[in-house]
């Protein structure tokens, strides 16, 4: 429908997307300048560039200790993300009585935003004695209405008559499960692992709010006490922001396209 | 050796019967085929037979075993699906193994038993291939390939073409006839299309509304048809329905049609329909019945009429040609005839020895 | 046998319902009855150390009438929220250039897209140090223009603080926008394009009577999501400002967390988390019907 | 799915990359972290000074504590051994001679091991004591 040559397009998509990128470059470069990074003019390029940073964030602090936190946390909330949606999302497929009932409190839930119940959800964590546990950490976030949708979708998609196929050829109700619906609902799979990484990952007021142990600190936590803690260090700081954002800019790369898949899916469920 | 025995089958779905108690026998390696509009069960009566719907009431016996408790893989059956249902995430071999594996079956075995299924049916090539790579006669052969290897006592085809274009279906009907040939087992097939229906059948059962109709040799389907609903159902172009009187005038037994024109009875056939005098009928005329003027007819008396063409449908090999018949729009079937338009007249003769008569009131055959 | 098959239904009604359960219990934990006890905290008095007392509409009096950064957290969160428009016009600029079908347009989809999935707390600090006084690139840049003679605070300056919290927002769900709207002008069947070519219409005409109508629910949608970000965008605010200077990027939900966990003011938290849910629900309602019912309408099926 | 397939994944060859790094990182760190540091001390001419006392700071990002102290040997070498730091300042002096400010370096693990190229020359103005970063 554009009548705009091509080479317009180009320098229009060029611009933002140098807007979108320079502020990566910018930490990128702070975090490996060697001069003095309070030093004006700041260079466009990284001078004497080094590594030093890097190692000053892993040995500062317990980075390796916040780094297993997080991925604790990020791998229960996985695990537990695909299990309970998949689970929940097959039985919606399913007629029983209060069917209809349950689909409206899911969408209801889902009118909740998290950092409104945030208060009584301390309350309560610290009742079941959850607080400063990766288990407490994990256990909001273990199940996802969006994904539970998305898993709902993926098994009315898969034709009736290949259940009864299936059950012809002699397999077992439970093992249809796994030999059937499991490998063809791979890309939603992969769509709620993707988010649920994202999000697990990305996670700060909750952690914020329930983990007071130092040895507890997931990396967001990290980074956000590290801006408070070492005032004098901005290029270890930013070297942190690097270290940080690879492991997540990494997953999101690879699996690009189930990732935007589940988004629009999830967003056009509202 | 198993014929399939159905005794008093009925199935409910909550409080609506959908099959009402059937009785069909069908005997060792013969091919039955279950035709009927959509929503006559005759897909919830196959899916009994194949354990995929709880039987309500009555008993399906396959061999000399009542089955009514088996579960599907125990029947000793195979089932190819109108969708075809391959696993999609599995290849062409895998797709045809699977059912074995879940027997326990060895790996040797699986592989000379896919193997032989594959020559069968001319799928040696793909076997490699997802689903999704095969055009749609390639997937419907893997269908029946995964029938095929399980060899089963039964074969149940759920309207296994329908989903193929014109020419393919023509093409695999003929197929479906020869691996009945080579595979010699009980066939039970559903399907909406009569056409199907008479070519592949030994017998063939008419169902209607959770109701079996009639059951018969094609033959016995297509030229005594027991009900207006089967004869109608069973032969394209349709056969005409044109309502009548039984009237006796002084060259014996005629039929009265609603203009007050009359079609004489055959002389064979006046004791047969004697008794049915002055009563509401309703004749059956199948489109083949109608000869130019000239043409012998072999047996009965003829009936001579001269309508007016209105549409004329040329087929190549046939032409139809639409005209009003009392009231009544009524189709022939011609030789290609060359020079008549809508509008003129088309001298015919009616071979009234292959009429049908049926009783108005209960559309039963007399 | 109606006896198997009813104990069979009862097996799978079982089987359901356990599926269901963990679901629904976290559901239940950490949304629904939170909801229902912040309803009864906000007409207490209560601290964790105290009895609870009821209080009636003691809390909701105090903030309405009497506490001025209430007022002013409502307000910048209203404001957060009307800056939606700007990120979705960019984003829309964005998705029907990267519609075009030009090489490369996979990788500008990336790298558009590829703020969004990053962490928020760091998207906070990479921005603070562009905002930075003396060495930020914003600085750099106005400074060596000669547009202004000196750096400008911005996080330190009360009215630029909020604005400039919202650029570093927009940036990060710039991409999210554009895959939305991106997947709206996807599904807009290019014969149509074609029927209005053949009826005359031009470029613009076309835009404006074919790509705006049929793009309105992903637009709504967008707009859906600009309210909820900017009522959940606290990790931003408290990296980079921590609500100040002195409240003027004070959002709502930042307020919520200092009253309750820096001051321990449980009660009065819940009452504004209250009055918050409210203000959301409203707007996902008006939002809603606007759109017409097409957004957040979700089927059932 | 074959194997040639699942190892040409993208996942696999992302994942398998970085466990093969870490490991080779770690195994190379195993065999050069025996925490020594060598070098020389010479003089402002370039001689090598005997008998200069070498000092070894260890730097965190808020704090630089004295973590040892060494002389050295007829050449002007000296050596530390069993250090359990990343960042460290050295510094040197000899009355009479001169001093070596303290002066930043920096490794790349904890107790690397690490021979000085550069030697340290010490200056005869007695030394200013501001570290300089490398």
């Amino acid at each position: 429908m554009n009548r705009f040559p091509k080479w317009v397009i180009h320098l229009g998509l060029g611009i933002i997307c140098a807007a979108m990128m320079v502020p990566f470059y910018w930490v990128l470069k702070t975090s490996l300048t060697g001069e003095n990074i309070f030093a004006y003019p700041p260079s466009l390029v990284p001078e004497n560039p080094h590594l030093f940073y890097y190692v000053d964030v892993w040995y500062s602090i317990p980075f390796f200790r916040y780094l297993v936190n997080s991925v604790i946390v990020s791998i229960i909330v996985v695990v537990a993300n695909v299990v309970l949606n998949a689970m929940a999302g097959f039985a919606l497929t399913r007629e029983f009585m209060g069917k209809g009932a349950i689909i409206m409190l899911f969408l209801s839930c889902m009118m909740i935003p998290f950092q409104v119940t945030i208060i009584p959800a301390y309350l309560i964590t610290r009742d079941i004695g959850l607080l400063n546990t990766h288990l407490g950490m994990a256990l909001p976030l273990c199940s996802t209405i969006v994904c539970i949708f998305v898993f709902k979708a993926s098994f009315d998609a898969i034709p009736k008559s290949l259940i009864d196929a299936a059950r012809i050829d002699g397999v077992p109700d439970w093992m249809i499960i796994f030999r059937i619906m499991v490998p063809l609902s791979q890309s939603a799979i992969a769509t709620n692992i993707i988010l649920a990484f994202i999000w697990s990952w990305n996670n700060f007021l909750w952690p914020l709010v329930i983990i007071r142990d130092n040895d507890m600190q997931t990396l967001p936590l990290g980074l956000a006490r590290f801006l408070t803690v070492v005032e004098d260090s901005t290029g270890a700081l930013y070297a942190f922001c690097i270290m940080v954002l690879v492991p997540g800019l990494v997953i999101f790369l690879l699996a690009q396209k189930q990732f935007i898949a589940g988004l629009t899916s999830g967003a056009a469920k509202g | 050796m198993a014929g399939v025995e159905l005794r008093k089958v009925a199935k409910r779905f909550g409080d609506i019967e959908v099959v009402h108690g059937i009785d069909l026998v069908v005997r060792h390696n013969e091919f039955v085929v279950l035709v009927g509009p959509s929503g006559c069960g005759k897909s919830t009566v196959l899916r009994m037979i194949a354990g995929l719907e709880e039987i309500t009431s009555g008993e399906i016996v396959i061999g000399d075993k009542v089955i009514n408790e088996l579960a599907p893989k125990d029947r000793d059956i195979a089932m190819v699906f109108q969708d075809y249902a391959l696993y999609p995430h599995l290849t062409v071999f895998k797709n045809l193994s699977f059912g074995l594996e879940m027997q326990k079956i060895p790996a040797a075995e699986i592989r000379e038993r896919v193997e032989a299924a594959a020559n069968i049916l001319n799928i040696t090539d793909f076997l490699e291939r997802k689903p999704r790579q095969l055009s749609g006669g390639q997937r419907q052969r893997v269908a029946m390939g995964r029938a095929i290897v399980r060899r089963p006592n039964v074969f149940l085809f759920d309207e296994p073409l329908s989903n193929l274009d014109a020419k393919l279906r023509t093409q695999m009907r003929t197929e479906i006839k020869k691996l009945h040939e080579t595979v010699k087992t009980t066939v039970i097939y559903v399907t909406h299309d009569q056409v199907e229906a008479m070519t592949l059948a030994e017998r063939i059962v008419v169902m209607r509304d959770g109701y079996v109709r009639q059951i018969g040799s094609p033959d016995e389907v297509y030229n005594r048809p027991n009900s207006i609903f089967v004869a109608g159902f069973i032969g394209a172009p349709t056969m005409n329905f044109i309502a009548c009187r039984l009237t006796e005038g002084p060259q014996g037994l005629s039929l009265t049609l609603q203009d007050g024109s009359a079609l004489p009875i055959p002389a064979e056939l006046a004791e047969r329909y004697g008794p049915q005098k002055n009563r509401d009928l309703v004749l059956g005329l199948r489109p083949e019945v109608f000869h130019q003027d000239e043409a012998p007819v072999v047996n009965g008396s003829r009936a001579r009429i001269a309508p007016t063409i209105g549409v004329v449908e040329p087929l190549g090999s046939d032409t139809l040609f639409f005209f009003d018949l009392a009231g009544t729009e009524v189709v022939v079937r011609m030789p290609p005839l060359v020079g008549l338009r809508r509008g003129d007249t088309l001298p015919l003769t009616i071979d009234m020895g292959k009429m049908h008569l049926f009783d108005a009131a209960t559309e039963q055959v007399l | 046998m109606a006896f198997a098959i009813r104990r069979k239904r009862t097996r799978e009604l079982l089987l359901i319902w356990f599926f269901l359960a963990p679901s629904l219990l976290i559901f239940l934990l950490y949304r629904i009855i939170p909801l229902l006890w912040n309803g009864v905290l906000s007409f207490e008095f209560w601290s964790p150390y105290k009895p609870a007392e009821f209080a009636g509409l003691y809390h909701y009096e105090e903030m309405l009438l009497y506490d001025d950064v209430f007022w002013q957290a409502f307000w910048n969160t209203a404001i957060f929220m009307a800056s939606a428009p700007i990120g979705i016009l960019i984003a829309l600029l964005v998705a029907i250039l990267v519609d075009t079908p030009i090489r490369g347009r996979n990788v500008y989809r990336t790298i558009v897209f590829m703020s969004y999935p990053v962490m928020t707390v760091a998207v906070g600090i990479i921005w603070q140090w562009l905002y930075n006084e003396k060495v930020g690139l914003f600085n750099y840049v106005l400074v060596s223009l000669g547009i202004v003679e000196q750096g400008i605070p911005f996080l330190e300056t009360a009215s630029l603080a909020l604005p400039a919290v919202i650029v570093a927002s927009i940036w990060q769900v710039l991409g999210f926008y554009m895959i939305i709207l991106l997947t709206g002008l996807q599904n807009i069947q290019p014969s149509l394009y074609e029927a209005a070519a053949i009826d005359g219409a031009n470029a613009w005409m076309r835009f404006r009577r074919i790509t705006l109508p049929l793009l309105r629910p992903s637009i709504f949608l967008c707009f859906v999501i600009g309210i909820i970000n900017s009522f959940t965008n606290f990790d931003l605010i408290y990296v980079m400002t921590d609500g100040g200077p002195s409240h003027a990027t004070e959002l709502l939900v930042t307020y919520i967390y200092r009253v309750a966990f820096k001051l321990a003011q449980f009660d009065y938290a819940a009452a504004l988390t209250i009055v918050n849910f409210l203000f959301f629900v409203f707007l996902a309602w008006l939002a809603n019907r606007l759109a017409g019912g097409e957004v957040g309408a979700v089927e059932t099926g | 799915m074959n194997w040639k397939a699942i190892l040409l994944n993208r996942y696999a060859v992302t994942f398998g990359t970085v466990a093969v790094v870490t490991l080779a990182w770690n195994t190379y760190i195993a065999m050069n972290d025996d925490g020594i540091i060598g070098g020389r001390v010479i003089g402002p001419q370039g001689q090598p000074v005997a008998g200069a006392a070498v000092v070894l700071s260890e730097r965190t990002l808020l704090v630089t504590t004295p973590r040892g102290r060494t002389t050295t040997d007829a050449d002007g070498r000296f050596t530390f051994t069993g250090h359990t730091f990343h960042r460290i300042w050295l510094e040197a002096e000899k009355p009479g001679v001169g001093a070596y400010p303290q002066t930043e370096y920096r490794m790349y693990f904890k107790g690397q091991n690490m021979i000085l190229d550069e030697p340290l020359q010490l200056e005869p103005s007695a030394g200013g004591r501001s570290g300089k970063p490398s």
